[in-house]
């Protein structure tokens, strides 16, 4: 609104008679109802049994001396105005005989209602807001006490996290498994031992090829222990701790430990 | 716990349930940075006490103190008394202070729930002053509640439970004046149909004209508008 | 304040203050966020209240309640009584994600049950990893079954009910297969001839090869060992 000044009724009325002296703010009003039921007061009736023609008046004038005096209304105002002019108009006619409207009375009767319908939740507002109020009348603990908290984890996996953990594993190693099949070798050490252990056994010549065959009955290690015990003897031949004959080539190939005595000779 | 007993016997009072119950109930809502209802107080409470009768028992004893037991939005919590809020006001709890046009739409949402938009302007007269509910809102005391099952399917408000909290109210049926406005017959007039519900209503159920709002989307979308809104 | 005085009147306590004073300081006791020394006690006193008398009737007045008045640093606050601490004690349940090598663990352990430590790493190709399998233990989601009849009688473990409901399992044995894992996309083609997911199996009864773990200390002693038995 732009009206910044109380806006005085009587001051602008001057040149009226009899004009009922009173002050208003215009920009005190929260709109034209609230403006109509300041009016009403002014009648110091019970606002059940206010005179809603000479409230409608009151209204009109006011409005009309604002805008002699050029204050810029908001179009509620105007509005309200409009319709109050029009109220004002059928309460002074006389009553059609058969009204499709709602009648002029009932109009009043609903204007009147709305004003006191504001003027209650005004009353209660004001009971509300009055009521002693948290964190400015009453207040809570200041230092409530922590609730202390003991942390207990939960563990969370969905089923599609175990599976696909379980697949890529298994995944994974899968081939290295492959691997591991084909690994059923004996190594150089294994065959070492074993040697080893024949020494102590076999003073004079062995086949070695028999003395494998009764160490390694599964015929798929044949092939591997042959080789790796072959190498391993070689190596305990340089280790001079054992010695080794063959006859002719592709002929079994002897094995016994070598005599104490040879050791010391070499 | 024997001086409760003590207590008791010197009051002439002969409780219905152990002392320690008293002792516990006042334990846990004198800790409590919210107020605590009746279910979770009775968990903790000796098997069989009578919780309701205890909280009773409590309020009692502490009836005329520094310190009173109070019952704000079904849930019982420990406040300072009324009376000495003189000796405790302080300028940085101080509020920010309500507009009248504030005022008037929290109690006509208060009053009146589930109310829409053009129901506050209905009863005000005029539109709804800019930022009125953005402020009410922000006090956290009003919700948007669903919407009325009416052309343009409207927003409507309600107040919440830190409205009750604030205001020291125990249930919405506890607004001071309520009487006085029912008996004026005014919660009918020119309202809505289904708004003639003699009492206002905070039930988190939606009432008969109401639906849900749909999405957090349609939420923001919502709570964009006011500035719009804004007509006078 | 009436009824204050009443009070002390039924409890034949004669005050040397007025008994606001007292009311005066609990309320700000109460309100205060911290602990009050008795100077800020007094200044709000009615004068010539004699504050160390106050506080110690307070002191009097709530002592064998749920809620004591203490002093601490030569200040006064409420607290509550030492022996309803449980009252405050709350669990709260964290969320922990499980980590690769746990859930791989556990996985392995679940299609492959009864396993041993060592069978787990010869599945896995690696060494457990420190602490794998005490999570898993915490999370409860598997157990010790027995021994296996074997040099060093290594523990066997097992998944039990909670893996099945914790998984939405309703046996063991619904644990998908290796067509369905393939059928999920989660095993590629090129899987080697004879490669096989077994058929799990949490048979409370023990394997032909498990024996029973003998005792409670035994089990102490051998959920000692996890971090000393980690190597690689």
């Amino acid at each position: 609104m732009a009206a910044q000044l109380a806006f005085e009724m009587e001051e602008a009325a001057e040149r009226g008679e009899g004009e009922p002296s009173f002050v208003v703010d215009i920009d005190g009003f929260e709109g034209p109802l609230d403006l109509l039921l300041e009016l009403a007061r002014r009648q110091k009736v019970d606002l059940a049994r206010i005179s809603v023609l000479a409230l409608a008046e009151q209204y009109l004038a006011f409005i009309e001396q604002a805008q002699k005096v050029r204050l810029e209304l908001a179009a509620d105002y105007l509005v309200m105005a409009a319709w109050l002019a029009y109220l004002k108009s059928r309460l002074l006619l006389p009553e059609p005989p058969k009204a499709e409207e709602p009648g002029a009375a009932e109009l009043a009767d609903a204007l009147a209602r709305r004003l006191q319908r504001l003027e209650q939740i005004r009353l209660a507002a004001e009971k509300l807001i009055n009521r002693p109020r948290f964190g400015r009348d009453f207040f809570s603990r200041g230092e409530p006490e922590a609730v202390a908290i003991t942390k207990r984890s939960q563990y969370e996996a969905s089923l599609y996290d175990l599976l696909a953990a379980y697949a890529r594993q298994r995944q994974k190693h899968a081939l290295a498994r492959v691997r591991l099949k084909r690994r059923i070798v004996w190594s150089l050490a294994e065959a070492r031992e074993a040697l080893s252990r024949l020494l102590g056994i076999a003073v004079d010549w062995v086949d070695m090829d028999d003395w494998l065959i009764s160490y390694c009955v599964d015929p798929k290690l044949r092939r591997t222990a042959r080789a790796s015990s072959f190498s391993a003897s070689l190596e305990l031949v340089r280790e001079g701790k054992l010695e080794l004959r063959q006859d002719k080539a592709f002929s079994p190939i002897w094995a016994r430990a070598r005599p104490d005595n040879s050791t010391q000779a070499a | 716990m024997g001086e409760v007993a003590q207590l008791f016997d010197r009051l002439g009072v002969t409780p219905k349930f152990e002392p320690e119950a008293l002792r516990i109930a006042e334990a846990l809502v004198f800790a409590a940075a919210e107020p605590l209802d009746e279910a979770a107080i009775a968990s903790r409470l000796p098997d069989g006490a009578d919780v309701a009768a205890v909280m009773t028992e409590l309020q009692r004893v502490y009836a005329g103190r520094g310190v009173n037991l109070v019952r704000v939005a079904r849930k019982w919590t420990f406040r300072t008394a009324v009376d000495l809020s003189w000796l405790l006001a302080r300028e940085d709890r101080e509020q920010k202070k309500l507009s009248r046009a504030a005022i008037e739409t929290l109690a006509i949402i208060a009053y009146h729930q589930p109310v829409t938009r053009a129901d506050i302007e209905d009863i005000r007269g005029v539109a709804v002053s800019k930022g009125a509910l953005d402020v009410l809102m922000e006090a956290g005391w009003i919700r948007m509640r669903g919407r009325r099952r009416s052309p343009g399917r409207p927003i409507t408000y309600g107040t919440n439970q830190e409205f009750l909290i604030h205001f020291g109210l125990d249930s919405i049926g506890d607004l001071p004046g309520l009487d006085e406005l029912k008996g004026a017959g005014l919660f009918d007039g020119k309202l809505p149909t289904g708004f003639g519900v003699p009492l206002p209503n905070d039930d988190s159920g939606l009432a008969e004209d109401e639906e849900p709002l749909e999405a957090e989307g349609d939420l923001k979308e919502v709570w964009g508008e006011p500035g719009e809104e804004e007509g006078a």
